[in-house]
């Protein structure tokens, strides 16, 4: 599906991806962890085309997508959430789910003038296929609430509906879990499981809960100072001394403290 | 609002109240175009004054009588010269595209030099011999004679030209970054119009721009017994009766093309179309990662709400029936049709048309309420220079009043009197 | 019968200083007729001011028309620029069919411009100061000159006609450069026309705007030493800012002697105010000439009486002065011709303003010194 | 071949002049700048600011100068300044205590601010004028000149004059005396250091204990303070009126956003780049030129004066086009 | 009496309450944990006590004194220090400055309390010359809480601390924390990472829509079944 090429982001001197090759298989659950700093979040911005790379390239199913407008790589059907959620504070969740599908002939403005007929069909079906997916998040009751006003992790399953909004190939989750409440986490997990079983998205999760990350993805990817350092199942991720030292440490020292 | 004209007319005569009325519909329309940069797509445009002017020259290239000999005396070089101006930015551009490093600045920078000098070199004589013909009442290209009409979708479509320059360089600006280019950009074209005679006489001002097809001039009715007679039966003066009648064509005449624009902007805001631009609004980044092309259709509502406002200054000098670049201040131009899209609710059309009538009304008014304010402020005072010198200083209540307008209602009503939704 | 008569001048904007003598000239002669009650069996005038702010064509419209539609005078003593007054003439009056006189108004465009017969004006026009413009300056025996204007039609088209009166006499222009009225600065101005250069500079302004500026701009660097001075320029202005500063220099201005002006004055010193002032006498004729049209169509609808006022000013008949108008007034009753000669001996060419004398001046000591009339 | 001359012609018609518009432009860009930094917003009634802090220093010093009090051959304006400093101050505070706190309170956005800020403009546009009136002042008195172009002549017998105002001198040597007390007072006390930290991170200013309020108040009175003498000076090199002000505010801002928003490092040298290129692209280097062997017929001109202030734009463009952030790399945010 | 004591703590942003007669205890020199569901009102909460949100009813005293009506730069002055969750460093200052700023309120000297802090956390005498802004997650949370240190605070609250932390800066700020506590400072800390949390905590809360749902040891609500399911996710 993704192919990353030895993969240079510099900001100014400082490099933040620094050589990178990575491969993100079609239908996988690909996690990508390591430690802050590592250049996770830059990786993803890159590959999402919000930076453009210093050098190396990006392959979607052997295409060079290096570059590319972020909209343009939304046509692709790659999507992605961000690290804080950007969720449109001022649209009602429902249309923060309608907006999303591309081509809705009612954004051509011609249309809007002399096609409404044909818009009106759209919208129903948009409605339609936008309570489904609240439903399957278990937030239907949100519905016409203003998004702005969710908190954080309710945010995070808003970003979650709208890739399902449309039919997406991969999806780039940039920690999900930051901050989000353990049990309202499962619930995400298991959305995302499901929809990589019914629906065929491939996913890329970054994420710091080793639990999270253990119960999803196959395999793991660890990134360290700008390289890949790992890669591999969790379990055999979990025993790599490289990735202990360097992310995963080894758990309280003074456990019960004094 | 109807209700206020009603009142003026009743007040202070019919003539001043459509006078009132009328402009009041061109600066509606006016903020409507406003309305669709900042209110749908959060774009600051502080440019309006020269939107509105390249708007005004419409009327002159249109309907004024081209000037014998003007073209072949410099037209061409003129146009050649213009060309010549616009191959060589292309040019630059094309450059900037392709080319990297040390070469890249040096090109450039040699192309435009040159480009310059070829223009000014085409340019300067032709200018000069055009502004030869007969410069006390002519000196300048003349128009094409046809029906003024014509040029409110030309003076559109100007604006939308122009828009398209602004955009491609300075959209990609913050919001306040913006705010300045367009700030600038408006002087420039103000400047422009100011100083090219050869385009529309500059400050000597390009007067007896025909009027449109219904509406007749008040002479020739006055002229005209049939007219005379209706109006007497009536028990109206002549000369009364035909000025209004002159002015409640031009009303309706505005009134239908309000309507019409009302009506584009109400089905593209109640539809997807105005979801995705609220959406923009809120959240660029995301927007993009939704698939939705900001640039583009920041783009897109700039150019429209420029010609919008094009239009709208079309419309105004076909109404004055003279172009006169001196008159264009971005005070006036600029920030009272903001104050309009402000106080009316930005991001509502019908706010805009409200804004739009109201404060025109209440910018006319406080030239008559200026004096009366200060007289009940200065009443306790003794009578002295510092009396006399606020009494003189009176007309410039006029903006106080519209800062304290804008002020208070940005402050207890954040979202206009006609709020979004 | 009291019929209204519109007065339009700048009496806000970069000529305030100068309208007040003129508006009070144009009363003087609407006060003058009323109380001879001789007009049309007794006709009264009230004059009605409007404030045409000489430099915004649009404000001047606006004010014209409060003064026709709702003020409905029959007659309009202005505008005073002439930009202003163009525009408040074509959009306005013409369409409402009522006269015009502009005591001041003198680019050459109204000079050709169609205006049914509506427009008159008793001042000349530039093309006319251009010509003694540059006889004063070759007399000076100066050769090569740089001209700057205060860029409205009045200054382009002042220092157009001058531009090529001085060629046409074999003088050379090193520049002709236009400045904008209220900038606060003028230095780069100064520094293009030090850098064409020449004997002395003609500035073509306002002697309340941008014309001080540039003046003072050019003195502080040191750019030129003579200067010379249109009408625009010559005003207690100049005597008080510049003074001694500018000895030597040198103008003129539309304006006339004789029995007719010293009439005028001694009546101005009367009603109280300075007739020797710019334009004043000219408004003066202006108001007058419109009255004595009246009496002689034996009608105040400005669409009749247009037609007298050239025959009124161009004689042939008896020569009236100011202060004679009540003589006019009855021998027109009578039948008989008469020629209005006014405060500036009014002569009117191709159809409509004033052939017109003009005051040649020089600065000794910092005061304005006449030199001769022309 | 006549370098003397034509370097003469230089100082007198570039350098000197552009140098001290450029001082002008520089500290009305430095007050744009440290709002912009602190308060995050671009002050559209900056030029309006400086107009009001200017009539109140002209008033005052009127009364000076009806009480005969001087400075010799400074002129009075300058003793008058540190009242006109105080009022501005006073208005700004006032101004911020009824309008703009409203806003950070509720955390408006920064274009909302730059509107509000725009209805301020409005009241002191309309303040100013009620002050003082519309017309052209000039208020500088003393000694003009320090050198006048006819001493120039006698001593040095160039053809080329040279003259050199007080006022232009004043100017540069004010500006740099202003700009170093900024510096010291931001880099060094803890107040400035203070007023960094809340241009920074507003919230956590406020956990560190930092008093907001004292913050943005000593930022206002800073403000006043460049306005006021920005527009003092500006006036006392050329003259005052009201409406030039407003005018002003492109230079002032194409200065601030050239050289990095929010950056005064960026704001000063801002300021010279937009006044020497809108005085050189100007001048009519014919003479020049002359003296230096080459007889044009033209004028030698880039741009005729009438686009004079187009000249600031457009390298504002340029640069943002090329560096989004201004020269030196100021808040992006 | 407890060191910190907010009780009844009831009020919001706007119109509608997000607190409902909450309250919150920390004895001296101990830990107390805030766990719940997003939108719980965790930060809110924190706030409160803080002083950045107007309370309508509740009052909040430190060691023994009424502080309800205090701003939050008195309270500081007082001894509370405060890491927020979200932008809690000073982006274009460089890390010894943020920490200066920490120490904005103290007059006294205050060089030996930044060497503390660098033993804290040694990474950031390394940085102690590069802009806060350009380091990553984690090191900022180290950042963040040393900034809070520098005002000498008894009592430290902090929202999150290790959200997006990796697993390694976790244990290190945990550990960080038990020796901050055991220096004598009374700590307030709301977490998701429930679990590490409650393990090293005294007292734990949980919040559930603005009021308090359970109240015990953290070890008591681990043990807790119907706590671990419905917040600690199984
Ligand atoms: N815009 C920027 N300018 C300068 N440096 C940056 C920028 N963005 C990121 N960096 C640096 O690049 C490095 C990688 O940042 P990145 O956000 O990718 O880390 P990460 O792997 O996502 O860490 P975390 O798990 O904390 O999110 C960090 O050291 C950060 O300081
Ligand atoms: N500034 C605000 N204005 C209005 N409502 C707010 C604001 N901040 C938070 N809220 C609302 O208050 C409620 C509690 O928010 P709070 O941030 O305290 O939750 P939380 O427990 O911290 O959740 P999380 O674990 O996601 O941080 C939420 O419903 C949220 O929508
Ligand atoms: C009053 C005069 C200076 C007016 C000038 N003659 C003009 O036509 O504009
Ligand atoms: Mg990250
Ligand atoms: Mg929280």
């Amino acid at each position: 599906m993704i192919q990353v090429e030895n993969l240079h982001k510099h900001f100014g001197g400082f490099h933040a991806v620094d050589g990178a090759s990575l491969t993100i298989a079609t239908g996988s659950i690909t996690g990508l962890i390591g430690p802050n700093g590592a250049g996770k979040s830059t990786l993803f911005n890159v590959i999402a085309g919000i930076y453009k790379p210093t050098s190396g390239r990006v392959l979607m199913d052997g295409e060079d997508i290096s570059g590319l407008a972020p909209h343009e790589l939304f046509h692709k059907g790659l999507l992605r959430t961000f690290q804080i959620a950007h969720e449109f504070p001022t649209l009602t969740v429902r249309e923060n789910l309608m907006m999303v599908p591309a081509g809705q002939s009612g954004e051509t403005l011609w249309n809007t003038w002399f096609h409404r007929g044909r818009i009106a069909q759209e919208e129903a079906a948009l409605l339609k296929k936008a309570d489904e997916v609240l439903d399957f998040l278990t937030i239907s009751h949100l519905k016409d609430e203003r998004a702005g006003n969710l908190s954080g992790g309710q945010k995070k399953l808003l970003e979650l509906g709208r890739t399902m909004m449309v039919d997406a190939k991969i999806v780039f989750l940039d920690e999900v879990g930051a901050g989000v409440n353990r049990t309202l986490l499962n619930t995400i997990g298991d959305a995302i499981i499901r929809l990589n079983r019914e629906r065929g998205y491939t996913f890329c999760v970054i994420e710091h809960d080793m639990d999270f990350i253990g119960r999803l993805c196959d395999p793991v990817i660890v990134m360290a100072e700008g390289k890949v350092l790992a890669e591999g199942s969790p379990a055999t991720i979990m025993q790599n001394e490289a990735v202990i030292e360097a992310y995963l440490g080894r758990g309280l020292k003074n456990k019960v403290k004094a | 609002m109807a209700a206020l004209i009603v009142a003026e007319g009743m007040t202070s005569g019919w003539n001043g109240a459509l006078v009132i009325l009328n402009m009041g519909l061109i600066s509606a329309i006016m903020a409507l175009g406003l309305n669709m940069q900042w209110g749908y797509a959060g774009l600051f445009n502080s440019g309006v004054v020269g939107f509105t002017a390249i708007g005004g020259l419409a009327p002159v290239l249109i309907s004024m009588q081209p000037t014998p000999g003007a073209f072949s005396a410099g037209g061409w070089g003129v146009l050649l010269a213009l060309v010549v101006a616009a191959l060589a930015i292309a040019a630059a551009v094309w450059l900037n595209r392709h080319l990297t490093g040390k070469a890249k600045g040096l090109s450039i920078v040699a192309v435009l030099v040159v480009g310059f000098f070829v223009y000014r070199w085409i340019f300067d004589p032709a200018v000069a011999a055009i502004q030869a013909i007969n410069p006390a009442s002519q000196g300048y290209l003349g128009g094409l004679g046809l029906p003024v009409m014509l040029s409110w979708p030309v003076g559109a479509l100007l604006a939308a030209l122009a828009a398209w320059g602004v955009a491609k360089t300075a959209l990609g600006l913050r919001s306040d970054y913006l705010a300045i280019a367009t700030l600038g950009i408006g002087e420039i074209i103000v400047a422009v119009l100011k100083n090219e005679e050869w385009l529309d006489r500059g400050v000597l001002n390009v007067t007896g721009i025909p009027r449109p097809w219904p509406v007749p001039y008040e002479v020739d009715l006055q002229a005209n017994p049939a007219f005379v007679q209706w109006m007497t039966d009536w028990g109206i003066s002549p000369v009364t009766g035909s000025t209004v009648l002159v002015k409640l064509l031009y009303t309706g005449i505005f009134g239908v093309v309000l309507a019409v624009l009302i009506l584009g902007a109400q089905l593209a805001l109640k539809s997807p179309w105005g979801r995705m631009m609220r959406a923009i609004r809120d959240n660029e980044v995301s927007a993009a990662a939704m698939g939705k092309d900001v640039t583009g259709r920041h783009l897109q509502i700039f150019i429209l709400g420029a010609a919008v406002i094009g239009l709208g200054g079309a419309m105004m000098i076909t109404l004055d029936g003279q172009m006169t670049p001196a008159s264009y201040n971005p005070l006036r131009y600029t920030f009272l049709i903001l104050v309009m899209v402000v106080v009316g609710g930005s991001g509502n059309n019908w706010g805009s048309v409200l804004g739009g009538v109201l404060i025109w009304y209440v910018w006319i008014k406080a030239e008559v309420w200026g004096p009366k304010i200060m007289h009940t402020i200065t009443m306790s005072m003794a009578d002295g220079p510092l009396r006399q010198h606020l009494y003189d200083s009176a007309p410039h209540m006029r903006v106080i009043i519209m800062g304290l307008i804008l002020l208070i209602v940005l402050r207890f009503a954040p979202r206009g009197l006609l709020p979004e939704k | 019968e009291d019929i209204k008569m519109g007065i339009s001048l700048g009496f806000t904007g970069p000529l305030e200083s100068m309208s007040p003598m003129m508006a009070q000239g144009a009363e003087l002669a609407f006060k003058e007729v009323s109380d001879s009650g001789k007009l049309l069996d007794g006709t009264t005038i009230t004059p009605v001011r409007g404030d045409s702010t000489c430099v915004d064509a649009a404000a001047a419209t606006a004010t014209v028309e409060r003064l026709i539609t709702s003020e409905g005078v029959k007659g309009i003593v202005g505008g005073m620029c002439s930009g202003e007054a163009i525009a408040s003439l074509t959009n306005v009056a013409i369409p409402n069919g009522v006269v015009m006189i502009s005591p001041s108004a003198t680019s050459p465009a109204l000079s050709t411009l169609d205006t049914k017969g509506l427009f008159f004006r008793t001042a000349p026009s530039d093309a006319r100061q251009g010509e003694v413009m540059t006889d004063i300056i070759l007399e000076h025996g100066l050769k090569s000159v740089a001209v700057t204007y205060t860029n409205n039609d009045y200054g382009k088209g002042l220092a157009d006609s001058f531009a090529e009166a001085f060629k046409a006499k074999g003088g050379t222009v090193t520049v002709v450069a236009a400045h904008e009225d209220g900038k606060a600065d003028y230095s780069a101005e100064v520094g293009a026309l030090a850098a064409a250069g020449g004997d002395a500079l003609v500035i073509a302004g306002y002697i309340d705007q941008g014309g001080s500026g540039i003046l003072r701009g050019a003195l502080d660097s040191g750019a030129f030493e003579t200067f010379v001075f249109p009408d625009g320029m010559i005003g207690d202005t100049l005597e008080k800012n510049f003074g001694p500063e500018v000895n030597g220099s040198f103008g003129q201005m539309p304006s006339s002697e004789g029995e007719g002006k010293d009439k005028f004055v001694a009546m101005a010193k009367e009603a109280g105010f300075d007739g020797t002032a710019v334009y004043s006498g000219e408004a003066y004729d202006a108001a007058a000439l419109m009255l004595l049209a009246m009496q002689a169509a034996g009608s105040t609808d400005p669409q009749v009486y247009k037609d007298k006022v050239l025959e009124i000013a161009n004689g042939p008949g008896e020569k009236i002065l100011p202060g004679e108008l009540a003589k006019g007034l009855d021998l027109l009753k009578a039948g008989t011709a008469i020629d209005y000669d006014g405060a500036t001996s009014v002569n009117f060419v191709n159809g409509r303003e004033n052939a017109g004398t003009f005051r040649e001046i020089e600065i000794t000591d910092g005061k304005i010194e006449t030199v001769k009339y022309r | 071949m006549d370098l003397l001359n034509a370097l003469v012609a230089i100082l007198n018609y570039v350098v000197i002049p552009a140098t001290a518009y450029g001082a002008q432009l520089a500290l009305g860009a430095l007050g744009v700048t440290l709002i912009y930094g602190i308060l995050r917003f671009s002050n559209f009634a900056h030029g309006d600011t400086m107009a009001f802090g200017t009539a109140v220093t002209i008033i005052v010093t009127w009364g000076l100068q009806a009480a005969g009090v001087s400075l010799g051959p400074l002129p009075t304006a300058l003793l008058a300044l540190p009242f006109g400093i105080a009022i501005t101050a006073a208005l700004m505070l006032a101004t911020d205590r009824v309008i703009y706190r409203y806003y950070r309170k509720v955390h408006a956005a920064p274009v909302i601010l730059v509107m509000v800020s725009v209805g301020v403009m409005f009241l002191m546009n309309g303040i100013t004028r009620l002050l003082i009136g519309v017309d052209e002042i000039r208020f500088d008195d003393g000694a003009r000149f320090l050198i006048t172009a006819r001493e120039w002549r006698d001593w040095t017998g160039l053809a080329e004059p040279l003259t050199l105002r007080s006022t232009q001198a004043i100017t540069v040597v004010v500006a740099a005396a202003v700009v170093w007390a900024l510096f010291w007072f931001l880099a060094k006390t803890r107040t400035g250091k203070s007023m960094r930290a809340f241009s920074d991170n507003e919230d956590l200013a406020l956990l560190s204990g930092i008093n907001p309020n004292r913050v943005v108040a000593v930022t206002w009175i800073i403000a006043a303070a460049l306005a006021t003498t920005a527009g003092v000076l500006y006036g006392l090199d050329k003259s005052f009126k009201a409406f030039n002000y407003f005018q002003l505010l492109l230079p002032v801002f194409a200065a601030a956003i050239v050289g990095g928003l929010g950056n005064p490092l960026g704001a000063i040298a801002g300021g010279f780049i937009i006044a020497f290129s809108e005085v050189g692209v100007t001048y009519a280097w014919k003479k020049v030129a002359g003296y230096l062997g080459y007889n044009a017929d033209g004028l030698l001109q880039l741009l005729s004066t009438e686009y004079k202030f187009a000249v600031s734009f457009v390298i504002l463009i340029i640069v943002l086009l090329f560096k989004p952030t201004g020269l030196f790399r100021g808040k992006s945010f | 009496m407890s060191f910190l004591d907010a009780s009844g703590m009831t009020g919001g942003y706007g119109a509608t309450d997000i607190l409902h007669d909450c309250t919150l205890r920390v004895e001296k020199g101990q830990i107390a944990v805030i766990v719940g569901p997003n939108g719980a009102g965790k930060s809110t909460a924190m706030k409160a006590v803080f002083g950045m949100l107007r309370l309508r009813a509740g009052k909040v005293t430190l060691d023994g004194e009424d502080i309800t009506a205090l701003s939050p730069q008195e309270r500081v002055r007082k001894g509370m220090g405060f890491v927020p969750q979200v932008n809690n460093v000073f982006p274009t200052m460089t890390v010894e400055e943020n920490l200066e700023m920490g120490a904005f309120i103290r007059e006294d000297d205050f060089t030996g309390t930044m060497e503390q802090v660098f033993e804290l956390f040694p990474i950031l005498r390394d940085k102690r010359r590069q802009n806060a802004g350009e380091l990553s997650g984690g090191q900022r949370q180290q950042v963040a809480v040393g900034r809070a240190l520098m005002t000498k605070p008894k009592l430290l609250m902090l929202d999150e601390p290790t959200a997006g932390v990796s697993p390694i800066v976790m244990d290190e700020l945990f550990d960080r924390i038990i020796e901050i506590a055991r220096t004598g400072i009374s700590i307030l800390m709301v977490e998701q990472n429930a679990r590490q949390a409650l393990e090293i905590a005294d007292t734990g809360y949980v919040l559930v829509q603005g009021a308090n749902r359970y109240t015990d040891t953290g070890a008591a609500l681990m043990a807790d079944p119907e706590v671990r399911r419905t917040f600690l996710g199984g």
